[in-house]
């Protein structure tokens, strides 16, 4: 087994840990917006692990760049997410369940 | 492997049950987006990659921003708790038995009917080289079925004018920008590498996954993002360039179809030395005019305009 | 030449929905010349049929089993021709009465050509997948049509359609993906013989298929998104909905019942088939006679018209089979004559419940008699087409010797009478002074007598009945 | 070895997407239940890029890329709506 | 031209048929118009009848056959039988077509009501001439509707009650007549109308069958024929206009009824069958309860159209019976009952016509001394009411006497009782009446002599005289009797 | 292929579960989700079926899935508008 190989084995292997991390915040914090910030930031710092590691396996360079790609966006995606629903979640402080009316 | 296939189906079926029972409305439309993003993960683990790509572009893109749309729209509290009928409990518990009885059969069903020949499916992938495209599904789509395509189109027009006709008067107005300047920004970033990856989709169907509708819906949900932050907004003034667009890849494929047939002698098909250049040509069309309608059945505006600052 | 008609018949018309659509505006005479020549067509296909073998027409040379194919036959001809007859008058009738507003006019124009390349299509494909594809154009065109009433008063009608619709045709495609599953082709002409025999997923098959198509035609107990969309569309729109489109899934239940699905039917299932097309018969005419609004009375009457085309599967004998497409025939063009007719006196009175009818018969003499010219061959009463079906389904019924559907066929006969009389009773009533509704403006000669042609030809239909028949021939697969 | 590694690793990330579930039931906030969209996708993403590798499919990473590209999409359009109505 | 000539039937039909079609695309302008086309189509009808009847006579036999459903043709075909019908229908076609234009002078939908006579004249003759069940069974239908608009054609709520149980009867009754039809066409194919019958060769194998679509078959003609106890629409359709009543009366509706049921027994089962399965007898029976029975309301009813009507019930019975006796005086009597029956009826409601519209009268207590002030519509109206009671040598005498010499050489005496029942309770309905006319003192209203308009009077007089002459000239080469016995002959020598 | 295919599992409860959905449930948005899991769960089955051809998966079915998913979204996008309009029909006419 290369070095790659557990190199990248190491890096999912972090990202995953990173996802479960996000995973048992979104379900364990008390309210929306600590919720919020355990999503974003772990599961996009856990995506860049996982990114890192399937990039080094893809071996090829425009997969690692299309790679990379995906979770600079995701970086941008999620934060952009994350701000339009703690405003909302701000404004509305409304409770489900019911359209706001 | 076939763990994660088992707990996807799993996950699948929890959502589907989840989708129909949910008390509140808003849960049932979470499901069923989740379910979505869990179907590309088992078009994936099939080989149907294109599916994926499908499922991606029309889940999280069109479908899912509808419904979480129409969802705010409803007025409160409707659709969740909803006035028991007579008879409702033994009535749904018929429907849940009789819906079981179903679900063992057709698993049944599907089980035993796993295995055999598929004649269609052998002869489209001998006939491939002829196809003028390498990708077997693109060669389908648009040659060796092409009129199932061709008719697909006129579905999605005529959906169109009817998602026209429930427009509202008087309502020339854009989505009030949104409060901060975030999202526009992220439109803004995200349009060239949303443009440039449904192009991409459109031209890579001749070889690989991707395709006319895969890019065309792509490029719809660039449309959907600047019409929801407000860079783009409906217009009730309806113009001709923009039908010409909509009608475009029906009416290309059908004069082509019609029009080669003294070379051909059959209807839609195409000249071995022009099939290829033909197949692109109309696969952009295409997708133009679907990223359009799609676009369009979103907006729900029969005009579509910048907004200028 | 013969095998460019159905090609043709598909693309006229579509290409001339999709130039109307970028036109922008209203265009009806382009119409008119479509309808013209798809009647012209029509009767070339239909001598092409009647001299010998099925006009079949290979779209893009691929050749079995991987092309469509479409395919004209007796009974596709016969279909083609309805839809072609009432593509005419429709047209005709849609000139006056969409005069006064142009963008529904324009819609108009652009949706209904686009539904007639629907179901032309549909009526010449001969292919299980294709045929989905033409029953949700088909539906998806009908449904902005049923909008163009107003969107405030059908939008509850056109959303329980929508849903129907494609509830039924996802379950068709169910059965479809089975299908394919065992034959590995999609043909209609080769499947009958790639089906295995004795496996689990044959019946079930056969089973969802007739399901999802039964919900698309309407059959009870998956009727009830039929009344309040075509009772609130405009008339014309009804015209074309009940005497077409959920025709055509009737249509398509012949059709696979006597091909593909034959080897996995049984008779039971037949007489199932019969027992729902029965129960249709005698519920959808009492519905009829409660209705207090006109269109209803006969949006209602198509639930039951519907159920006599159902008693072919449980006799499956020629007779039968020749009764019911007959019937099929009949019914449509009365069924339009009637929706004409009922559109007309909507359009004088402004509104169509049944005791403003009173003393109608003068200014509306021309489209009352329309109406019950109509209305004979909605009951079966000799000399209309209606009666030849009728005779026809209870010749058939007693050399099968199932006489119970004697017994329905007579007295869904007679039901048919009574509300096709409690409306004509009522226009015959005496005006009451004191009450004289708000009157629009008379309708104009060519609404009144497209409505009139048709209720005639619904008439003559059982005057010309021998060369029809005989362009339709026999039950396929049929011994009898 | 590595098989075995991105196997282990699909099969965590989508116990955590059915665990992310719970918040989909539980809620309580249209937001929660929004948040749990979001983790669905990001997850998503990452499934899908290690199905990239496992099954030697490169076309995936372009799904990826889709769904990334989208993934705000969702929220955005439920807090500023579909129409042009507002 | 041979073949022209050979489609006679098909151009009688078309004359009532186009004269139909043509007034209702006239609509309710051009009032002279219509008259003109009436008078001509009844007067072309008249003369082509009378072509056919020289070409009957002479032993030709008129045919058209159209082919409708594979298998099943539309047969239009003149025999004598059906020359009778004929004949008596486009005379008094003419009659009640002059009688309606002056009774229906001003009141409004005219062009209506006349579009739907001729129709109703038009299936009269298909009724006529159709030379098969199926035939038969879409002209019975056709009249059905065609005479619906004319029962409810004042359009009050009286009328359209009228109309619908007018419906529901005949409706109900041609459904149980098509059943019987699809029947027998199931087991014995399609069938032509032969002298004799053609159901012979079922008789041995399929009696039971036989006997349902016997039953079938008369229970769905005897509605028309206002057979008790089907007969209930008949008298409250007396609402309709006199013309209509006179034409529900004496020549169509009732008459297509009877004449179905002598085409039944005579030509699909034929005598012999018929009665040696035992149906004759009780034909016969269902026959003489309704005479008696309709005779008996009569006599309690004080409108003059109702008491009219319930004469009617039980006079067109009289056609049943003499069919039912199967034996060729009785026969002749029935048949010939035919036209008596229906002229002498048709005089007594052109004259209760007459009474209604000249002085507004209805009941027949209003009819004292009514015949000084009309005298001539009195007149023939005496004449109708003695020929029904059967009075020497009026009309009614001439088919009771056939009756009562079948009935004695039937050896069936219990009709002789029957018919002589009937004549006492015919007598004890009308007598009074004439009495009234004759003998009491008007009101002291009286404006002396006050006739009914020409246009009324007419007609009513060429009636009430025709009813005399077929009495009166009974034993001549052409009166109907001279007719029905050619026929009978025919009928009962194969 | 001797065990049981998890995804038929899945796509026959698809259907079933859409089909139980749509009869049970009232709310029109309710149903036109429950018609799009029916979708689901048979374009799952076609999948499935795809996979049996031994030379790469059938291109038929995966073609006829896209086809039914562009008809089941445009289908739907045009539900979705109904069921707004519907929940504010006062907001006037037509145009």
């Amino acid at each position: 087994m290369s070095l790659t190989s557990v190199i990248a084995s190491l890096l999912i292997a972090i990202g995953t840990g990173f996802y479960l991390a996000g995973t048992v915040g979104l379900l364990r914090f008390p309210d929306i917006h600590s919720r919020l910030h355990a999503l974003t930031k772990a599961d996009n710092t856990g995506l860049g692990f996982l990114a890192i590691g399937v990039a080094l396996l893809s071996g090829s360079l425009r997969l690692a760049v299309l790679i990379a790609l995906v979770w600079l966006l995701a970086l941008v995606a999620a934060s952009v997410a994350c701000h339009v629903i703690a405003r909302y979640a701000l404004d509305k402080r409304n409770t489900d369940p019911g359209p706001p009316a | 492997m076939t763990l994660l296939d088992g707990l996807l189906a799993l996950l699948l079926l929890l959502l589907a049950g989840r989708c129909v029972t949910a008390a509140s409305l808003l849960q049932a439309i979470v499901a069923f987006i989740v379910l979505g993003l869990l179907l590309a993960l088992s078009w994936v683990r099939l080989e149907a990659p294109d599916l994926a790509l499908a499922e991606a572009a029309i889940g999280a893109g069109l479908l899912g921003v509808l419904l979480l749309g129409t969802w705010r729209r409803l007025p409160a509290g409707s659709g969740e708790q909803e006035t028991p009928w007579p008879w409702q409990g033994s009535a749904q518990a018929i429907a849940a038995l009789g819906c079981v009885a179903l679900a063992v059969v057709l698993a049944l069903a599907l089980h035993e009917t796993t295995l055999g020949p598929a004649a269609a499916g052998t002869a489209a992938l001998a006939q491939l080289e002829a196809a003028g495209v390498d990708q077997p599904v693109t060669a389908v789509l648009l040659n060796f079925r092409a009129y199932d395509t061709l008719l697909e189109m006129g579905v999605l027009l005529m959906t169109l004018i009817g998602t026209l006709m429930l427009r509202r008067p008087l309502q020339d107005g854009a989505l009030a920008a949104p409060a901060t300047p975030l999202p526009q920004s992220l439109a803004r970033l995200f349009l060239p590498p949303i443009l440039l990856s449904g192009l991409y989709l459109v031209w890579a169907g001749a070889y690989s996954p991707g395709g006319a509708f895969q890019g065309g819906a792509v490029l719809a949900g660039a449309g959907v993002m600047l019409a929801l932050t407000g860079l783009l907004r409906g217009s009730t003034r309806d113009d001709l360039p923009l039908r010409c667009l909509l009608v475009l890849g029906a009416a290309l494929f059908t004069l082509s179809g019609v029009l080669l047939i003294p070379l051909t002698g059959h209807f839609m098909a195409y000249p071995d030395d022009l099939v290829t250049p033909l197949m692109v040509l109309i696969e952009f069309s295409l997708a133009i005019s679907i990223a359009l309608s799609l676009m369009m059945l979103f907006t729900g505006t029969p005009g579509l305009c910048r907004t200028r600052p | 030449m013969t095998e460019a008609l159905p090609v043709l018949l598909v693309f006229v018309p579509f290409l001339a929905g999709l130039g109307q659509f970028v036109l922008g505006r209203a265009a009806p005479w382009c119409q008119q010349f479509v309808s013209g020549l798809n009647l012209i067509l029509v009767l070339l296909l239909s001598s092409a049929v009647v001299h010998g073998d099925p006009v079949i027409a290979d779209l893009g040379g691929w050749g079995e089993p991987l092309a469509i194919h479409l395919q004209a036959d007796g009974l596709a001809a016969l279909m083609l021709l309805l839809t072609a007859v009432l593509a005419v008058a429709v047209s005709l009738y849609a000139i006056p009465a969409f005069r006064d507003e142009p963008r529904p006019a324009w819609r108009f124009w652009t949706l209904w050509p686009l539904l007639l390349a629907s179901l032309n299509a549909l009526f010449l494909s001969r292919d299980l997948f294709n045929l989905y594809v033409t029953l949700e154009l088909v539906t998806l065109g009908a449904i902005p049509l049923v909008l163009l009433a107003g969107p405030n008063k059908t939008v509850d009608a056109a959303l329980r359609y929508l849903l129907f619709a494609l509830l039924g045709s996802l379950v068709y495609l169910a059965g479809v993906a089975l299908i394919y599953a065992q034959a590995g082709t999609l043909d209609l002409a080769l499947l009958p013989a790639a089906l295995p025999e004795g496996t689990l997923s044959g019946p079930l098959a056969a089973a969802l298929i007739i399901t999802g198509v039964l919900i698309k035609g309407a059959i009870l107990p998956f009727h009830i998104w039929l009344p309040a969309a075509h009772g609130n569309a405009p008339a014309a729109v009804s015209a074309i909905l009940s005497a077409l489109v959920v025709k055509a899934a009737i249509y398509l239940l012949l059709r696979l019942w006597t091909g593909p699905l034959e080897p996995l039917v049984s008779n039971d299932a037949g007489q199932l088939l019969g027992a729902l097309g029965a129960t249709a018969i005698l519920f959808g005419s009492w519905q009829a006679f409660r209705q207090s609004r006109l269109k209803l009375v006969v949006a209602y009457s198509t639930v039951a018209q519907l159920g006599y085309m159902l008693l072919f599967f449980p006799m499956a004998v020629t007779a039968a089979w020749q009764g019911a497409v007959y019937h099929g025939l009949a019914h449509g063009i009365a069924k339009a004559a009637l929706f004409l007719a009922a559109g007309n006196i909507l359009y004088y009175l402004g509104q169509d419940r049944l005791e403003a009818l009173r003393g109608i018969d003068r200014p509306l003499a021309v489209s009352l008699l329309a109406f019950g010219l109509a209305g004979v061959s909605i009951m079966g009463l000799p000399p209309s087409g209606g009666f030849t079906a009728k005779w026809l389904l209870l010749s058939a019924s007693l050399q099968t010797g199932q006489w119970w559907w004697t017994t329905v066929l007579i007295a869904g006969g007679l039901l048919a009478a009574g509300y096709i009389f409690r409306v004509l009773r009522l226009a015959f009533l005496q005006a009451d002074d004191a009450t004289a509704p708000h009157h629009g403006p008379v309708p104009g000669p060519l609404m009144a007598w497209t409505a009139t042609a048709l209720a005639l030809l619904a008439l003559a239909l059982g005057l010309i009945s021998a060369p029809l028949l005989d362009l339709l021939g026999e039950m396929p697969g049929g011994t009898s | 070895m590595i098989v075995l590694v991105l196997d282990v690793a699909c099969l965590v990330l989508i116990l955590l997407l059915g665990l992310g579930l719970i918040r989909v039931i539980a809620g309580p906030a249209a937001a929660d239940r929004i948040l749990a969209i979001q983790l669905s996708g990001t997850t998503t993403v990452g499934l899908l890029l290690l199905l990239a590798i496992r099954l030697e499919q490169p076309a995936l990473i372009h799904a990826a890329l889709v769904f990334v590209l989208f993934a705000a999409l969702l929220a955005l359009g439920f807090v500023y709506g579909t129409e042009h109505e507002r | 031209m041979s073949t022209a000539y050979q489609a006679m039937p098909l151009w009688v039909l078309l004359s009532s048929l186009l004269a139909a079609a043509i007034i209702f695309a006239l609509g309710e302008g051009h009032p002279r118009l219509r008259i003109g086309i009436n008078l001509a189509a009844a007067l072309l009808k008249l003369v082509l009848v009378g072509v056919m009847l020289l070409g009957v006579r002479a032993g030709h036999e008129f045919i058209v056959r159209l082919p409708l459903v594979p298998g099943i043709e539309l047969i239009l075909h003149a025999d004598a039988l059906s020359m009778l019908f004929i004949s008596l229908s486009a005379i008094l076609w003419l009659a009640t077509t002059i009688y309606a234009i002056a009774y229906l002078e001003d009141s409004p939908n005219r062009a209506r009501f006349f579009g739907f006579f001729s129709l109703c004249v038009a299936a009269t003759m298909g009724i006529a001439t159709a030379g098969n069940l199926f035939t038969f069974f879409v002209f019975y239908e056709m009249l059905t509707l065609a005479t619906w608009p004319l029962v409810v054609h004042r359009g009050t709520s009286k009328a359209m009650q009228a109309g619908r149980s007018y419906l529901c009867y005949t409706l109900g009754g041609s459904a149980v007549l098509l059943l019987g039809i699809v029947l027998l066409h199931s087991l014995a194919g399609p069938q032509e109308f032969v002298a004799g019958g053609t159901l012979a060769d079922y008789a041995g194998s399929n009696p039971q069958a036989l006997a349902v679509i016997f039953a079938l078959l008369i229970t769905g003609m005897g509605v028309k024929a206002a057979l008790a106890p089907v007969h209930g629409w008949l008298p409250t359709a007396m609402v309709a206009p006199a013309p209509v009543s006179a034409l529900l009366h004496a020549v169509a509706v009732v008459k297509a009824g009877a004449f179905g049921i002598v085409r039944v027994v005579y030509d699909v089962f034929g005598i012999e069958l018929t009665q040696s399965l035992g149906f004759a007898e009780m034909l016969a029976v269902v026959a003489s309860i309704t005479i008696i029975y309709g005779s008996l309301r009569a006599i309690w009813q004080t409108d003059l159209k109702r008491r009219l009507a319930y004469s009617t019930v039980s006079q067109v019975s009289y056609i049943v019976l003499g069919v039912a006796l199967a034996n060729p005086l009785a026969s002749i009597g029935g048949l010939v009952h035919l036209v008596h029956q229906g002229l002498m009826k048709i005089t007594l409601f052109f004259c209760a016509g007459c009474y209604a519209e000249t002085h507004g009268i209805h009941a027949i207590d209003e009819l004292d001394g009514i015949g000084r002030r009309m005298p001539w519509t009195t007149a023939m109206f005496t004449l109708g009411a003695l020929g029904m009671i059967g009075l020497p040598p009026l009309a009614g005498f001439v088919s009771k006497w056939y009756l009562g010499l079948g009935a004695v050489a039937g050896g069936q005496l219990w009709v002789v009782g029957v018919l002589l029942l009937s004549t006492l309770l015919n007598a004890i309905y009308f007598l009074p009446i004439l009495h009234r006319a004759w003998f009491k003192p008007p009101p002291e209203a009286d404006d002396g002599l006050a006739e009914a308009p020409m246009g009324l009077l007419g007609p009513t007089l060429f009636a009430g005289l025709a009813a005399l002459a077929v009495g009166l000239f009974a034993g001549f080469d052409w009166s109907p009797l001279a007719w029905v016995e050619l026929l009978v002959e025919r009928e009962y020598s194969p | 292929m001797t065990g049981f295919d998890p995804f038929a599992l899945a796509a026959a409860g698809l259907i079933a579960f859409g089909l139980y959905g749509f009869c049970v449930c009232g709310h029109p948005l309710r149903r036109l989700l429950a018609i799009n899991l029916v979708g689901n769960g048979v374009f799952l089955a076609l999948i499935l079926i795809a996979r049996r051809l031994p030379d790469g998966p059938d291109p038929v079915p995966h073609a006829m899935v896209l086809t039914g998913i562009v008809i089941a979204v445009s289908a739907t996008a045009f539900g979705l508008a109904l069921i707004r309009r519907q929940a504010r029909p006062e907001d006037g006419g037509n145009d």
